[in-house]
């Protein structure tokens, strides 16, 4: 880990409240250019809402994020270009086909404007053209360009995961955020899209994984952050993380704690574990 | 009720017959004020024919909706006219329709009768379009006459926002009367007591209801809920007969006075016949000022038609309408002229208040109002 | 192929209509062109971006008015008053875009109903409107040469209008804004992180259907001469919604198709009398219980079960062995990971 | 319990699954294992009455149910937690829970009974009893998962149908559901039908394995005959 | 003051129906996604008949009692006919089938009853009532005490009873309530029949006090469903909010700004509440149709 460079995403103490509930409790964290980092915990720790609060879905009630080392809290989601994700819960367009679902994202925020759209002609005409060609590349890696005339609604849960992650390729963005993308997904599958995160982290990419399947998180990432309850409870690597304790306890099992953090609300949480 | 329209399409143009065309708000809020004006037509239509027809030919009547709206009246008037046979038309039954079509007229040389007492259809006169009922001018003289005769001067206005209770508004507080409210309804309103309670905040001598159906009724209805008694005035719509016996022992109609053209009781001499045959026809509601209009226009056309003689045409018949003199009809005495194509005046108003809640012609207005 | 084919009848029917038929017939069609340019904003609005309007009436009456009255009292020129109203609908549909378009489904529909209800009111009241007496004499445009007034002039230049209108949604519609109103209507939140900026192109979406709505109405006050308030009421954005769902939401073509087939409907209903209404009203339900997609949508789905579906329906060129949920499935991955 | 014979489910005409037959005893738990867009969801559809069914007849407990709209076969038995849990998002975790056991609401019997089983899935999920009054759209991905799985429990099914139950649950509550679906198969006579990608769970708990693939049955047998290659290959390219 | 007094009385009076017809909405979307543009039809069928069965010389309440079942058995009846048949469709293809129907039942009153406007006698006899200045009949009682009455009964039905909680889940997910058993053609085709029979009722309260036509459906079809949702569409509680509100918006600037304007002030009112508060008064339940 490079703690020594500008973080590519940064969390400083950010707290995220939902009425009475805290998803989110003082959460610092940080994401690398070039490193893959898996973000776990119990169900209702706090991993999507960390996800939502980096990519602008939702603003944190304290706390600040920062990309780059520029602080952009408050950043509308669509401004933030450098950062794409995925949807725990699918979110494809599924009116759209599967090629045009990526090629909405390549053109979300350049291409032609809205007269000419108007008047089509040759220069749209070629644009499109070159857009379609570089979808299909996309689609390509990660294996579903043979599906890129498909209606998306009709994608089977497995490939509407692969397609969410073309699609956030396809913002060229630095950072890629990836919620439990590998659910769902066969264990080939999954095992394929391993090695896609692995090489998106050599490329460069700072890439946020969160997922249940350890294996997957293993074969992934280096940097592994645990939160439960809304709180940080690790960071480091992943090798010592699945090795610690609080996460066994918290987390993977093998025990069982009542340890309940500070939390007041959430305490039967730790039952749960 | 026949579908008229299905048998009509082709139009054979058969020599024994003379179409007339009529454009009418047969759906729609106003649909009561189109079917009775078509009722009225038809009548006059039957009993035509049953007398011999005109000229030895029958008359037959092709009928559109266009329910009340603009637009669809030019569609219904094209309808019309693509059948050449069609000699002449009555319609539509408001002014907004009839004004909309009257652009048309001289391109297709076709005279329209037109039942509306909106200003602007005879202003500019069109030489095809001709008004076959008092206009606003004419109701809003006679109303303003008498209430100065009753020393009645200080009035509130009530008046529906389509075009014959806009017009009328507008008219009225433009006259010399002095105006302390002018509150507006919709036609199709389902409670007017907001306007009355302001209207009775003025304390005026008088209130003015100026509304197509069926607003008048309504207003009726709400006058006696916020105690507002004073003597109220219509143009020649005014609350229907259902609203009279609807409204039962109401005090507010003890001073209610309406710009009539008929009393259905007692009509004139000229309205004899016509009345007889209207109640002949369609028991279920008295004739009222839609299907007494739609009568009379039938009479006028009939008329300009004899006039036109055997092998009247379309110009033939618009050249007879104009030169019409002293006809007596139902709805009046029509007379017109190259200039005028107003055909009657004031001297056709007939002054209806409500007695055992039906409407009785009276002689002797003022009384009424005190 | 087949497409090419059904647009070339449709351009052939529409060249070759105005020559054959007589006036009642000229005149529903020329209605129905000079309509369209308002059914097809609407459809690109509604069926793309799946952002309902109850108030086109109002931008209707707003082109209607505005291209009218300076033509009537500064004694403009028609063509560039015409222009004006147009603008001058896209400038209200932009002022109110912006708070209206927050809101979504039913709380939208209701504020766009407000809106046309409210443009249709000061529309009545005013005096410079005519209210429900309304304005005559509007002039027809010009043009060397040309005379407006006869009616199958007046037809070539509706037909000119809502091809151009035409022409203009379906490559907006293929452009790249068509996907991105797909695109937010299915998820907003998907559509903002991919870096949509949905507000401004919600904001595009309805200016343009404002636009062509402005276009048809200052077409309508020009062809007719004649216009006034009793027009522009509620019935009129309630005609526009079914004209487009008739029609078929999915395809530009619904709009072309809906709009015509709606004014023939109720032009000839209309020699029923009373019985026009119920007919109308039997039809539209039928409609919607047995033709869901709307006309074309429907004619689609019965031409691919003619067909023997092999098309799964999804975009150009699926129609091979590729879309077939059995032969896709299971394919390896072979370059996942490379 | 249940015997699906030549089961046909199509989309737009076009066929996702073809003549699949498949059985589940009483008192056994089956497993349906096949690579993505295998069919195994749309074979759980058709015989739950969400899809039409293009061919073929399901009989249950000796009774062909062949066409029978949803929630006839709900109260025959058979409870559906499908994939994309089908929660009603603005009611309250409570208020989903609770209309879990609808079919049995209609009588005092049926609360008393509905209001223990509440209990032993409040006890089952702690977290849901927390979260009770929270709009169920809300909820985590794998709470929401919970209260499917959890709904699904409070209609008292005979057969329940689970489409990737472990979607998105952690490792630890993945566990203790399956040891607890484990003791109601021992300790009721409930019948299991199971879709599930993670393969270790799926052979360590059922007892009979049907492998999907393109749309037909391709491969069968009891879950303790199944080798390990049997799966991998199952789905295609396995790791192990 | 009085003045002030005078347009609350007309205000609540006017709300009530607004509600009532707003409840009715609430009730058939509450249930199965359906907004039902036919509801003002309901009204007027209400009232005609009513009307229709006191002139068989029925006593008034009993001709009220029946008009309202005989009104909810044809809305029964409708739905067998149509929405039954489509559950398919999304919320405007929904809502574009009750615009039909709404056109077909219009004219069928048409045809039946004619154009002729009807009335009933007022329920209870007597002068009008004063209250600190203003007066209102004895029947605007009536229309008064309905609603309030129908509020905390729908709201206690959606809540507290066993179908109400299987509308709303109707509602919130079609499949989902299949899943767990709810036979969702049944709840909608009952829910249709109560929204109906709601309206009707109020058709016949206010049948003494204004005109029941053929032509005023649509009008109360769209002040309803402008109740509903500026109360919060979905909400019993926001609809009666959102049918007096409305109410008194419209006399309040009928009576204070101009009576030409009175809709024109209204619909104001109701779009800056929407954009300030999309979700209206009381918070919708319908996040998106
Ligand atoms: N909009 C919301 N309103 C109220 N509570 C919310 C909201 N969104 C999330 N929560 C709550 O916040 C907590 C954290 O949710 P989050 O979705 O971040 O969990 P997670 O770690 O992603 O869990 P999982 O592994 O189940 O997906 C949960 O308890 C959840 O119920
Ligand atoms: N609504 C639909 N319309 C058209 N095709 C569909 C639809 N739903 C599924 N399909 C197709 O049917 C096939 C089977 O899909 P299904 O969802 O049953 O697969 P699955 O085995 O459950 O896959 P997964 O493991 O990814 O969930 C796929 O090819 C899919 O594309
Ligand atoms: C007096 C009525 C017959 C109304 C009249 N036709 C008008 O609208 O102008
Ligand atoms: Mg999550
Ligand atoms: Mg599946």
């Amino acid at each position: 880990m490079t703690t020594t460079t500008t973080a590519a995403v940064e969390l400083r103490g950010v707290t995220m409240q939902f009425g009475g509930l805290r998803a989110l409790s003082d959460v610092s964290l940080r994401l690398d250019h070039g490193v893959v980092t898996s973000l776990i915990g119990p169900n209702g720790a706090g991993k999507t809402t960390a996800i939502n609060v980096i990519s602008g879905v939702l603003r944190p009630t304290s706390g600040s994020v920062l990309v780059n080392g520029e602080t952009i809290t408050n950043q509308a989601a669509e401004r933030r270009t450098d950062i794409a994700r995925t949807f725990q819960i699918s979110q494809v367009f599924k009116s759209l086909t599967v090629l045009e679902n990526v090629v909405v994202a390549l053109q979300a925020d350049s291409g032609y404007g809205f007269g000419r759209a108007l008047l089509g002609g040759p220069g749209v005409r070629h644009a499109e053209k070159a857009v379609r060609r570089e979808a299909l590349e996309l689609l390509d890696r990660v294996g579903i360009g043979h599906l890129a005339d498909r209606e998306a609604s009709t994608l089977p849960l497995g490939q509407e995961r692969l397609l969410e992650v073309a699609r956030a390729l396809a913002m060229r963005p630095k950072v890629i955020l990836l919620d439990e993308v590998a659910s769902g997904l066969t264990a080939g599958d999954r095992h394929e899209l391993a090695g896609l995160v692995r090489s998106l982290g050599a490329d460069g990419y700072a890439v946020l994984v969160v997922e249940h399947n350890m294996r997957f998180v293993q074969d992934t990432s280096e940097a592994l952050v645990v939160l439960n309850f809304g709180e940080l409870l690790y960071t480091g690597t992943v090798a010592e993380g699945l090795r610690d304790q609080g996460v066994m306890d918290a987390y993977l099992g093998h025990a069982t704690t009542t340890d309940a953090g500070p939390d007041e609300e959430v305490k039967s949480d730790a039952a749960l574990s | 009720m026949t579908l008229a329209g299905c048998s009509d399409a082709g139009g054979s143009g058969d020599s024994d017959t003379y179409k007339i065309g009529m454009l009418a708000a047969l759906s729609g809020p106003s649909a009561q004020a189109g079917q009775h004006q078509r009722d009225g037509a038809q009548a006059a239509v039957d009993a035509i024919n049953a007398a011999g027809g005109v000229n030895g030919r029958d008359l037959k009547l092709v009928v559109r909706d266009d329910a009340g709206n603009p637009n669809t009246a030019v569609s219904g008037f094209n309808d019309l006219i693509r059948d050449q046979s069609v000699i002449g038309m009555f319609g539509s039954t408001f002014g907004a329709a009839t004004l909309a079509i009257k652009p048309l007229l001289a391109r297709n040389k076709i005279a329209v009768l037109a039942p509306n007492t909106t200003h602007e259809v005879t202003n500019p006169v069109d030489e095809w379009l001709f008004r076959g009922i008092i206009s606003a001018q004419t109701e809003v003289e006679a109303v303003v006459d008498l209430l100065q005769q009753a020393g009645l001067t200080k009035v509130a206005i009530l008046h529906s926002t389509d075009a014959y209770g806009a017009q009328g508004g507008k008219l009225l507080s433009e006259s010399d009367l002095d105006v302390v409210a002018v509150e507006e309804m919709e036609a199709d309103a389902t409670d007017v007591t907001t306007q009355l309670t302001r209207i009775k905040a003025k304390q005026p001598d008088a209130l003015l209801v100026w509304s197509i159906t069926p607003g008048a009724g309504l207003v009726l209805k709400n006058a006696g809920q916020v105690g507002l008694n004073i003597p109220m005035l219509s143009g020649v719509v005014g609350p229907t007969a259902g609203n009279l016996t609807a409204a039962g022992k109401s005090s507010v109609l003890e001073h209610w006075l309406n710009v009539g053209l008929i009393d259905p009781a007692n009509p004139l001499p000229r309205q004899e016949d016509a009345i007889a045959t209207l109640k002949k026809a369609h028991s279920d509601y008295e004739p009222d000022v839609y299907s007494v209009t739609g009568y009379a226009g039938i009479d006028l056309i009939a008329q300009a038609l004899e006039d036109a003689g055997d092998d009247a045409d379309r110009e033939s018949l618009r050249d007879s309408l104009e030169s019409l003199q002293d006809v007596d009809t139902v709805a009046g005495t029509f007379s017109y002229s190259a200039d005028n194509h107003d055909g009657v005046g004031i001297d056709s108003v007939v002054w209806l208040a409500v007695e055992d809640g039906t409407y009785r012609r009276v002689d002797d207005p003022i009384s009424v109002l005190d | 192929m087949l497409r090419k084919a059904s647009v070339g009848l449709v351009v052939a029917v529409a060249l070759v209509a105005p020559l054959v038929v007589d006036l009642f017939w000229l005149n529903l069609l020329t209605l129905a062109l000079i309509y369209m340019p308002m059914v097809i904003g609407l459809n690109v609005l509604f069926g793309k971006a799946n952002l309902v309007s109850f108030g086109q009436g109002g931008f209707f009456a707003i082109g209607a008015y505005v291209s009218a009255l300076l033509t009537l009292q500064r004694g403009w020129n028609v063509w560039l008053a015409m222009l004006v109203g147009c603008v001058a609908a896209v400038v209200i549909g932009y002022v109110i875009a912006r708070p209206v378009l927050r809101l979504k489904g039913l709380s939208l529909a209701m504020a766009t109903l407000a809106f046309g209800q409210m443009v249709f009111i000061l529309v009545q009241q005013l005096d410079v409107t005519g209210g429900p007496v309304g304005l005559s004499g509007i002039p027809a445009p010009s043009a060397p040469g040309i005379d407006f007034l006869e009616p199958r002039n007046f037809y070539w230049l509706a037909l000119a209008v809502a091809v151009l209108a035409f022409v203009i949604a379906s490559n907006l519609a293929r452009s790249r804004y068509g996907r991105m109103f797909h695109a937010l209507a299915d998820s907003e939140v998907a559509s903002r992180s991919v870096g949509v900026r949905v507000d401004r192109v919600k904001t595009l979406a309805f200016c343009f259907a404002a636009g062509l709505a402005g276009v048809a109405g200052a077409m309508y006050a020009h062809y007719f001469s004649f216009i006034s308030s009793d027009t522009f009421n509620l019935e009129l954005s309630l005609l526009v919604v079914i004209m487009v769902v008739v029609g078929g939401m999915k395809d530009l073509w619904g709009a072309v198709v809906g709009t015509i087939a709606i004014f023939v409907m109720r032009e000839y209903l209309r020699s029923y009398q009373e019985y026009s209404e119920l007919v109308y009203g039997l039809l539209l339900i039928l409609v919607f219980m047995f033709a869901r997609g709307g006309i074309t949508g429907t004619a689609k789905a019965v031409f691919r079960r003619l067909r023997g579906g092999t098309d799964s329906g999804g975009g150009p060129g699926a129609g091979d062995g590729a879309a077939a949920p059995v032969a896709a499935g299971p394919l390896p991955k072979q370059e996942v990971g490379r | 319990m249940l015997r699906c014979h030549d089961v046909s489910v199509a989309y737009d005409g076009l066929k996702a699954i073809e003549n699949v037959s498949i059985e589940v005893p009483a008192h056994q738990t089956v497993g349906i294992v096949g690579p993505n867009g295998a069919g195994k969801t749309s074979l759980l559809h058709g015989v739950c009455g969400i899809v039409p069914l293009a061919g073929g007849t399901v009989v249950f407990d000796e009774e062909d149910v062949t066409g029978r709209p949803t929630p006839d076969l709900v109260r025959r038995g058979i409870s559906l937690v499908p994939a994309a849990r089908e929660l009603f998002p603005n009611l309250s975790v409570h208020k989903n829970l609770r209309l879990g056991a609808h079919t049995h609401l209609s009588s005092r019997q049926g609360r008393t009974q509905a209001a223990a089983d509440l209990e032993r899935v409040l006890e089952m999920f702690p977290i849901l009893r927390e979260r009770g009054n929270q709009a169920a759209g809300s909820l985590s991905g794998g709470q929401q998962q919970m209260v499917a799985i959890g709904r699904a429990l409070m209609a008292r099914p005979r057969l329940l149908v689970l489409d990737e139950p472990s979607l998105g649950l952690a490792p630890l509550v993945l566990g203790e559901i399956f040891d607890a679906l484990h003791n109601l198969v021992a300790s009721s006579d409930v019948s299991v039908l199971l879709v599930e990608q993670n393969a270790e769970l799926t052979t360590a708990f059922v007892d009979y394995v049907y492998v999907l693939d393109s749309g037909r049955v391709v491969n069968g047998g009891p879950a303790s005959e199944m080798t390990r290659d049997d799966i991998a290959r199952a789905y295609m390219g396995a790791e192990a | 003051m009085d003045q002030a007094i005078q347009f609350t009385l007309a205000g609540l009076t006017t709300g009530s129906i607004y509600a009532l017809i707003a409840l009715g909405f609430t009730l058939t979307y509450n249930s199965s996604g359906v907004v039902n543009f036919a509801q003002g039809e309901f009204v007027m069928l209400g009232g005609f008949l009513a009307v229709a069965l006191y002139l068989t010389g029925l006593p008034l309440g009993l001709a009220a009692v029946g008009a309202v079942i005989g009104s909810a058995l044809i809305a029964g009846i409708v739905h067998l006919l149509t929405l039954s048949r489509v559950p398919k469709l999304d919320t405007f293809g929904l809502l574009m089938v009750t615009v039909g129907i709404a056109i077909v039942l219009r004219t069928l009153m048409l045809l039946v009853w004619g154009s002729e406007e009807r009335s009933l006698p007022a329920f209870t006899d007597g002068e009008s009532i004063h209250v600190l200045g203003g007066t209102m009949p004895p029947q605007a009682l009536w229309v008064i005490g309905t609603a309030l009455v129908a509020m905390p009964l729908l709201y206690v039905f959606f809540t507290r009873t066993r179908i109400g909680d299987a509308m709303m889940a109707a509602s919130d997910n079609r499949t989902g309530a299949k899943i767990v058993g709810i036979r969702t053609n049944r709840v909608a085709l009952f829910a249709f029949m109560l929204g109906a029979g709601l309206a009707a009722l109020g058709g016949v309260l206010i049948a003494p006090i204004t005109t029941i036509s053929f032509a005023l459906g649509l009008e109360f079809s769209v002040k309803g469903f402008t109740a509903a949702v500026l109360g919060g569409f979905g909400s019993p509680v926001g609809a009666v909010v959102g049918g007096l509100s409305l109410g008194l918006i419209e006399k309040f600037g009928a009576g204070y700004i101009s009576t030409g304007y009175q809709d024109l002030f209204a619909l104001a009112t109701l779009l800056v509440i929407l954009i300030i508060l999309p979700r209206g008064i009381v918070g919708s339940r319908a996040l998106e149709a």
